[in-house]
């Protein structure tokens, strides 16, 4: 490990910051501190975007860095927060599954994406290869949070961590994707914060409530 | 211009007749005085087309339309022309019968009903000319939608819809097979057309794969058991004219389709498809014929005598591939004469007997057997016309249905000469087979004719039934004249139908020298001959000898009085047989083969009722199983959506782990 | 057509038409004796058969033409099959025009006119009758058919006469084929005429009457012309019975002498087929009309065993 | 002159001839025109969209959005596929098909919208606000898809498809019943976890590429990607795929991930259901099948295409089960989208030059006559004021035009000749029994299975006796009957120059 350059090992450093942050979300049942939480990750993203572009002097890692840091620090906690506040859900509690089982499933998933990340993380050019496997972790521990979760404010948070684990990716095993793209992709992120947004508030005057076992009408089976 | 194309320009007039018919949807005057008329005389000439055409050699065209790669390919060899004249002849009559008949539109304009009808012929006859896949699954497909279409024109009623859907599912099912089974035909050269099918050679099980897809496919259409519920449904409920197209002719694209299939595309025939088709057949005919004897609807009879018909061309389809498969040509082209022969009688008598049961339908308004009778006396014109085709039906010399059978039975009885002796035990049960079936046909035909225009009427309102119109006249007699004539002249039929052997089979079924055009002599004289016309001579002398003797010698003189029937006093016409009654003894003889339902009253019934319901078997052990097998799996495949889209999530993780799992 | 064969075929017409009627008298004076009554006259059935031509004709007011016509096709079609069957001679060129299967069909002609004229009155009675002929005949037909194609298929031609020149000129062997088939025929032949045990010619109990059912409604010349007619039937299946089973002394192509020894041979023969065919008639009793199938079903498949049997061990 | 346009094709098709390499006359108008008529029709809408000349605005709009890519499409037949704007546009015959189809079905459907939006108005379901939001949304969506197709950039591709699904969201929960909140919710939440799989499987091809082509912004570009296909990393192009494919085969609505597509179309408005099925599955499986080709390049194993095979597959059988529950007509018909999506997959997946023809006929023929059919059930269902079959009866005796359109269109759904449906499922079908003979069974049970359920819920609402009440404006059944006979016209004969243009495109899929 000592061969590696001081920025890549801050950067192992805040990857795996992440996946704890990922595993904590996991595990939180309240929805304030899930946004807390959520925004921490976006710091941490931030910030290793930002030292891989000063090690790598990639100067339009900053922009995006700065990108990050803007939206998913400030704007989107912002938004969420003042959501709650005029949802007033704020002590919305989450019955989770047992914990425990959850977080087993977790492990088993980070074990089978770093496996997965593995052979290609060999190929990789950049330093940063084996955040790879980490980055896949962060996606795939949002997904099964998304899976566990009753309500729709956490659901959605577990949605934006996806996009965190995603840009992290993009960000850490190459470095940052074109431009365009990244505005392009924040600008849908943002877009459709704002329409879930609306909806919250539609959902609640139709239903009263941010539970989504009120959204399981349309269906097959019986 | 070649027959080809005319044949091309005729399926253009029908369709181009259809599209005025359409246009003009509510003017019945000029559709039925104009139109029909124009049809039936585009089929006549069709007819005279083809039949100029039987002797030509092949001739192929290819139109600009159709798949990029697969152009619409047309031919027209003797098979095509053969049964392109049946269609032509029957349709002209039925075009004829059909100006006089569709008066009132009840549930379709008249317009459609014209455009419909005129497609359907249009589509048959492009089946009959088509020579690649596409254009064939095109037409076949237009065919039964046009008649699907046809079928259901009285749509409010809810039986008929059950008609249509059921008759529509299970020619689809049959396209499929029929699809699948070109498919396995191109032998994977990819070449779709015929040629190319000709040409390519299939190995190992394929051939034996294609001629199933193609038995279940084409059976489905012609239906064969256990495919054949959709007929007896579908018969009935479609106006009298189309009933009598599909009888008459559709069924017989079906038939043309395996012939086509089976002695055309395919080479290397199995002895062992041969004893299946024959056995499917026989059963069929059984089968048909016993459930023709114990039905109360004057259509449902017919259109289960229909499956007793179409079981027996199949049957003799089935000797055929029997005979060429252990490569005796002359006894196999015996064989499918018998069949062509068969195909075209039918297409005459039955056309004719579901034209009557229309003409009947139209004045009385009643299409059960135990409200008619008696109307020999309304509709003298009708029921003479008809005891012509239900005597033919009957298999009765002279007339044209004895023919066919005849040579059927010629056919069986050379089978001593097979090499297997299983198949040499077998074919004696299937000539008593046949033999069973053709006497239950008489019994049906009695049945049928007896109590529709024999006896006294039934209902107090036949009296007010009256003769069939002009148009309607003409189109029976016309198909009744057919009936004698074919039977009659059964030398002539044969040298026509001698391309069509000899193309299938390879040879003429008569050998030179042996019979004429009086004699009809598969053989040789001392084998076997049969003259119909000397026959009918001869009856046609004594009999009149006889009553000239009988008025010389005595007298002639007549008095009426009123029936004597053992003295009995107080005769109703209710002490006739019903149509029920006349069935029960062949329902108590062939009791497991029907499905009854009682409904028996208690003496202490106010109004005590009798009732008794003969229900298909098969129906309930196959039909209903399928449906419920499917019903399940559907409940099954439901309960994954069960509206949870935590659930849902999980599913497409789950996907993407397994997908990632495997592909590393 | 030579000489010969026309003047035989006309000569076995002539003899047909003669004796069938007198065939009738015999059975029923054997069966007097055999139940010790006491017998009518020999020539009953020709006096009976005068006296109705020279009634007045009672047809029913609903009748039909079918039903004034049919008494004349049946007589026809019997005369044709008279004229098929090689009674004295097998060189006969009628026999050209309609063979064993034809043979079938003229008979399944008459029963179908016959049954449709009794309907054509529309009482209780003769739709009965109808009805059951027409049950008896769709057993009794095929296995007619299958009888016939027994002999065809040891003679490997469906042409009666040569069927018959071929059995009548084999050299001598066992036909176990024959033999099943023989007692099938027995069995259709008793069904086809209306005999007992499947029906009784002389019966006027309504219930069980089937034929005489049909004929319920037919007096006069209509009435002779079916009695005629069906009791040229019963000559037709003696014949038929003898060309098959005894053919011995039926003559040849063209031996005049034949012709002539051929008559008296084949008188001797229906005198002892008359008697036997009593005989069976007093030996057993009527049975009820739903054990016909059994009785004419046995038949069937005795017909179709004759054939495998001959598939099996001749030829 | 054929084989010197195919000559072109070619070497276009492998995409190195051009980098950089000037074309003449690069159609930057049309390309200009094509996603700027819509953007800027989106605008115009959003302001003016609840006045009542704004439906005529629409279809003002998507009109000159067709004629702008029917004048496109001319200029690619004519001269080839080319690069516009710098590297930032592809058009080569593939797309641009897709493109003309879009635009017409767009058109056609926007000429529907105006009288059945306006008899929804009149029965009171929709606010104005709501309408300018359905006006402003429906030419957005349409300019997202436009753009989804003409970019060459998968990134971009991939935002588009994301902006896609933003407007339709808005689009199904238009009516804000709470069905149709669940249904949008549903929709948004599950293409939004999928496509983020499929943002992950662009990254990890831009990572592979990377190498290659140098994080100079070309290694997402996909003629720049199609020229190096070949010596792309296997084990990352095979993951990368799995993702893409889970993630983009969640709007294409394969089985099972299809779980939003039913209800989504069942509770939105009816022309959003049309141009759902009849428009934004084909886009969806379009980019699937650009990654495909990558893929396809760089694997030498044949995993793709079995994974596209077993999904096709797998859609079309479970689809065929579901459609014998259905009680809604609009769900009904979202399950045949699924069957059919499957089909075109599962042709796709067996690849070669007659699949691909098909998959791409049959592509053109579903979406024409989904739409058409979803037309004439958002009538019918407006007559019978409600969407349960068991309520719709006797269309045709009360009005003939919306029964028979809704009977033949059922019929050509189903693959019946003579239309165009059956002329690609015959060549499916053929081609299927020929290589994949294993498969052949399943597509005929679900095929057989798929017509009776259909056909027998579709036939009483056709015919019989009937409820249905009259409308207060005239329906607009032109566009059925155009799309119908089109695709009458496809079964019967296909234009030389048309089949020459999915010759190429089915060429460019390999």
């Amino acid at each position: 490990m000592s061969a590696l350059p001081l920025y890549a090992q801050l950067i192992n450093l805040f990857a795996a910051i992440l996946l704890l942050l990922a595993f904590a979300m996991l595990a939180q049942r309240r929805v304030l501190s899930l946004i807390d939480l959520f925004a921490a990750q976006g710091m941490a993203l931030a910030a290793s975007t930002a030292i891989v572009g000063w090690g790598t002097g990639q100067s339009h890692l900053y922009f995006s860095a700065a990108l990050t840091l803007v939206l998913k620090v400030f704007l989107l906690p912002w938004i969420l927060y003042r959501l709650i506040r005029r949802l007033d859900v704020r002590w919305d509690v989450e019955g989770l599954i047992n914990i425990p089982t959850t977080m087993l499933i977790g492990i088993v998933v980070c074990v089978f994406s770093f496996n997965l990340a593995f052979p290609i993380s060999q190929l990789a050019v950049t330093v940063t290869r084996s955040t790879l496997g980490i980055a896949i972790a962060c996606v795939m521990l949002s997904f099964l949070m998304m899976i566990t979760r009753r309500k729709a404010v956490p659901q959605v948070i577990g949605f934006l961590s996806m996009e965190n684990g995603l840009f992290f990716a993009a960000t850490s095993a190459t470095y940052g994707m074109p431009m365009v793209v990244e505005l392009g992709i924040a600008l849908d992120v943002l877009v459709g914060m704002v329409i879930l947004g609306v909806f919250f508030f539609q959902i609640r005057e139709q239903f009263d409530s941010l539970d989504l076992k009120h959204l399981e009408k349309l269906r097959e089976g019986e | 211009m070649s027959p080809l194309s005319l044949c091309l320009a005729a399926i253009l007039a029908w369709l181009a007749i259809g599209s005025i018919g359409l246009a003009v949807p509510h003017r019945l005057k000029f559709i039925s005085r104009v139109l029909f008329p124009l049809g039936a005389g585009v089929g006549f000439a069709l007819a005279i087309v083809a039949l100029a055409a039987l002797r030509d050699p092949a001739s192929a065209l290819v139109l600009p339309l159709g798949l990029p790669d697969l152009p619409f390919h047309t031919r027209l060899d003797a098979l095509g022309a053969f049964f392109l004249a049946i269609l032509g002849l029957a349709g002209a009559a039925i075009s004829l019968f059909s100006a006089g008949y569709f008066r009132s539109s009840e549930g379709t304009p008249p317009g459609l009903i014209c455009f419909e009808y005129h497609v359907f012929l249009a589509a048959m006859a492009a089946v009959l000319v088509a020579d690649d896949a596409y254009f064939f699954m095109v037409a076949w497909e237009a065919m039964a939608l046009a008649s699907y279409f046809l079928v259901t024109t009285e749509h409010r009623i809810p039986e008929i819809r059950r008609a249509g859907f059921l008759y529509l599912l299970i020619a689809h099912v049959g396209a499929i097979a029929i699809l699948l089974c070109f498919g396995v035909l191109q032998g994977g050269t990819g070449d779709y057309t015929f040629e190319g099918m000709r040409a390519a050679n299939l190995a190992g099980a394929w051939p034996s794969a294609a001629f199933f897809l193609a038995l279940f496919g084409f059976g489905a259409k012609a239906g064969l058991l256990p495919l054949h519920v959709w007929l007896p449904e579908a018969h009935p409920a479609a106006p009298s004219p189309v009933s009598a197209l599909m009888s008459g002719v559709m069924l017989k694209t079906a038939i043309y389709g395996l012939l086509r299939v089976c002695f055309d595309l395919l080479d290397g025939q199995q002895w062992w498809w041969g004893v299946i088709a024959l056995s499917l057949g026989l059963v069929t005919a059984l089968y048909g014929v016993v459930f023709a004897a114990a039905q109360t609807d004057m259509k449902r009879l017919l259109a289960y005598s229909s499956i007793e018909n179409i079981g027996i061309l199949v049957a003799g389809i089935g000797l055929a591939l029997l005979y060429s498969a252990y490569a005796k040509p002359l006894l196999a082209a015996i064989a499918l004469t018998a069949v062509l022969y068969h195909a075209l009688n039918h297409a005459f008598f039955k056309s004719l007997l579901f034209l009557a049961t229309g003409s009947v339908l139209h004045s009385t308004r009643e299409r059960s057997l135990g409200k008619l009778g008696g109307l020999i006396h309304r509709m003298p014109w009708v029921a003479a016309l008809a005891l012509v085709g239900a005597l033919a039906s009957a298999g009765l010399p002279p007339l044209n249905g004895f023919v066919s059978e005849w040579l059927l039975l010629q056919a069986f009885l050379f089978t001593p000469t097979l090499p297997q002796s299983f198949v040499n035990m077998l074919v004696p049960l299937a000539a008593a087979a046949l033999a069973l079936a053709a006497a239950i046909a008489a019994y049906v035909m009695v049945k049928f004719y007896g109590v529709i225009f024999l006896g006294q009427p039934r209902e107090p309102n036949l009296a007010h039934a009256h003769d069939a119109g002009r148009h309607e006249r003409i189109a029976l007699a016309a198909l009744a004249v057919g009936c004698v004539l074919l039977g009659i002249f059964p030398a002539t039929v044969i040298g026509v139908l001698e391309p069509v052997t000899v193309m299938l089979a390879g040879t003429p079924a008569i050998t030179e020298g042996s019979g004429n055009w009086l004699l009809l002599a598969p053989i040789s004289g001392d084998r076997a001959s049969y003259s119909p016309l000397i026959v009918l001579v001869v009856i046609v002398v004594v009999v009149l000898a006889t009553i000239g003797i009988v008025h010389r010698l005595w007298h002639g003189r007549v008095r009426r009085a009123p029936p004597w029937d053992c003295g009995y006093p107080l005769q109703t016409p209710r002490m006739q047989d019903t149509a029920e009654g006349f069935g029960q003894p062949i329902r108590q003889v062939f009791e497991p083969f029907f499905r009854v339902e009682r409904e028996l009253p208690t003496p202490f019934d106010a109004a005590p009722r009798y009732s008794v319901k003969i229900g298909d078997r098969l129906w309930h052990a196959l039909y209903l199983p399928i449906a419920r097998g499917a019903e399940f799996a559907a409940r099954i495949v439901g309960l994954l959506q069960q509206g949870r889209i935590s659930v849902y999530l999980t599913y497409s993780f789950i996907t993407l782990l397994a997908l990632l799992f495997f592909v590393r | 057509m030579t000489p010969t064969g026309f003047v035989s075929q006309l000569l076995q017409l002539v003899v047909a038409l003669a004796l069938a009627p007198l065939l009738v008298g015999w059975v029923n004076q054997c069966r007097a004796w055999l139940q010790n009554k006491r017998a009518p006259p020999l020539a009953l059935p020709y006096r009976t058969i005068h006296k109705l031509f020279s009634k007045d004709a009672v047809v029913a007011e609903n009748a039909s033409p079918l039903c004034r016509l049919t008494p004349y096709v049946v007589f026809g079609a019997m005369c044709c099959a008279a004229a098929i069957v090689p009674s004295l001679a097998t060189d006969l060129p009628f026999a050209q025009a309609a063979d064993a299967i034809a043979l079938v069909g003229l008979f399944a002609l008459a029963r179908v006119f016959i049954a449709l004229a009794a309907m054509d009155i529309g009482t209780a009675f003769g739709t009965m009758g109808a009805r059951r002929e027409m049950f008896v005949g769709f057993l009794a037909e095929p296995a007619l058919l299958m009888v016939l194609f027994t002999a065809s298929l040891i003679s490997g031609s469906t042409s009666l006469p040569t069927i018959v020149e071929t059995l009548a000129h084999r050299e001598f062997a066992i036909y176990p084929s024959l033999a099943f088939a023989g007692v099938a025929f027995t069995m259709v032949s008793l069904a086809e005429n209306a005999r007992i045990p499947v029906d009784n010619p002389s019966t006027h109990l309504e219930l069980t009457m089937i034929h005489e059912a049909m004929l319920l409604e037919y007096s006069a010349r209509h009435l002779a012309l079916i009695e005629w007619a069906s009791a040229l039937k019963l000559f037709n299946y003696s014949c038929i019975g003898l060309a098959l089973f005894l053919p011995a002394g039926i003559a040849e192509a063209g031996d005049w002498p034949g012709i002539v020894v051929a008559a008296p041979i084949l008188v001797a023969k229906l005198v002892a087929g008359g008697f036997a065919l009593a005989l069976i008639e007093t030996l057993s009793a009527k049975m009820r009309i739903f054990r016909a199938p059994e009785f004419l079903g046995t038949a069937f498949m005795l017909a179709v065993l004759a054939m495998l049997v001959n598939l099996l061990l001749g030829s | 002159m054929r084989r010197v346009r195919a000559a072109r094709w070619h070497d276009a098709a492998r995409g190195t001839a051009q980098r950089g390499s000037p074309h003449p006359g690069r159609p930057v108008i049309e390309i200009l025109a094509v996603l700027g008529i819509p953007l800027a029709g989106g605008v115009l809408l959003a302001a003016i969209g609840h006045r009542r000349e704004a439906p005529a605005v629409n279809v003002v709009a998507s009109l000159a959005t067709f004629l702008a890519a029917a004048a496109l499409t001319a200029r690619v037949i004519a001269d080839g596929p080319m690069l516009v704007l710098g590297r930032a546009f592809f058009v080569d015959s593939f797309n641009v098909f897709l493109v003309a189809l879009t635009a017409f079905v767009g058109f056609t459907t926007s000429l529907f919208s105006r009288p059945y939006m306006r008899i929804e108005q009149e029965h009171g379901r929709l606010s104005p606000a709501r309408l300018r939001l359905y006006h402003a949304m429906y030419q957005l969506f349409n300019f997202t898809m436009l753009l989804a197709l003409l970019t060459n950039n998968l990134g971009i591709l991939w935002v588009a498809l994301e902006a896609a699904t933003l407007t339709t969201v808005l689009l199904v929960s238009l009516y804000r019943t709470p069905a149709s909140l669940e249904a949008a919710w549903k929709y948004f939440i599950l293409c939004g976890v999928g496509i983020a799989q499929a943002l992950f499987g662009t990254i990890l091809v831009f990572f592979a590429a990377e190498k290659l082509l140098g994080a100079g912004g070309g290694a997402l570009l996909w003629t720049e990607l199609n020229a190096v296909k070949t010596q792309l990393e296997p084990t990352v192009l095979s993951i990368a795929f799995v993702f893409l494919l889970v993630g983009y085969g969640t709007k294409v609505g394969l089985v099972p991930l299809h779980n939003w597509l039913p209800d989504a179309h069942a509770e939105g408005p009816t022309p959003v259901s049309a141009v759902l099925s009849g428009l934004l599955l084909n886009v969806a499986l379009y980019a699937v099948v650009r990654c495909k080709v990558l893929v396809e390049g760089a694997v030498p194993t044949s995993f793709a295409r079995s994974l596209m095979m077993g999904f096709g597959l797998l859609s079309v059988v479970v689809a065929a089960f579901l459609l014998s529950r259905q009680k809604d007509i609009k769900r009904l018909f979202a399950y045949s989208s699924i069957e059919h999506m499957g089909i075109v997959t599962f042709a796709f997946g067996m690849g070669g030059a007659v699949a691909n023809f098909a998959g791409l006929l049959h592509m053109t023929v579903h979406s024409l006559t989904k739409s058409a059919i979803f037309f004439a059930v958002g009538h019918a269902a407006q007559k019978a004021g409600t969407q349960v079959i068991d309520d719709i009866r006797g269309l045709v005796t009360q009005s003939p035009m919306i029964g028979w359109g809704l009977a033949l269109g059922t019929l050509a759904i189903l693959g019946m000749p003579p239309f165009g449906v059956f002329a690609s499922e015959f060549l499916i079908l053929t081609t299927a029994m020929r290589e994949q003979p294993w498969a052949t069974p399943f597509l005929l049970a679900a095929l057989g299975v798929a017509f009776a359920a259909v056909f027998s819920r579709v036939q009483p609402m056709v015919f019989g006796e009937t409820t249905v009440k009259r409308l207060p404006h005239r329906p607009a059944m032109i566009p059925v009957f155009v799309h119908l006979l089109i695709v009458l016209m496809l079964g019967l004969w296909i234009p030389p120059a048309l089949a020459d243009w999915y010759r190429e495109a089915a060429r460019l899929i390999g």
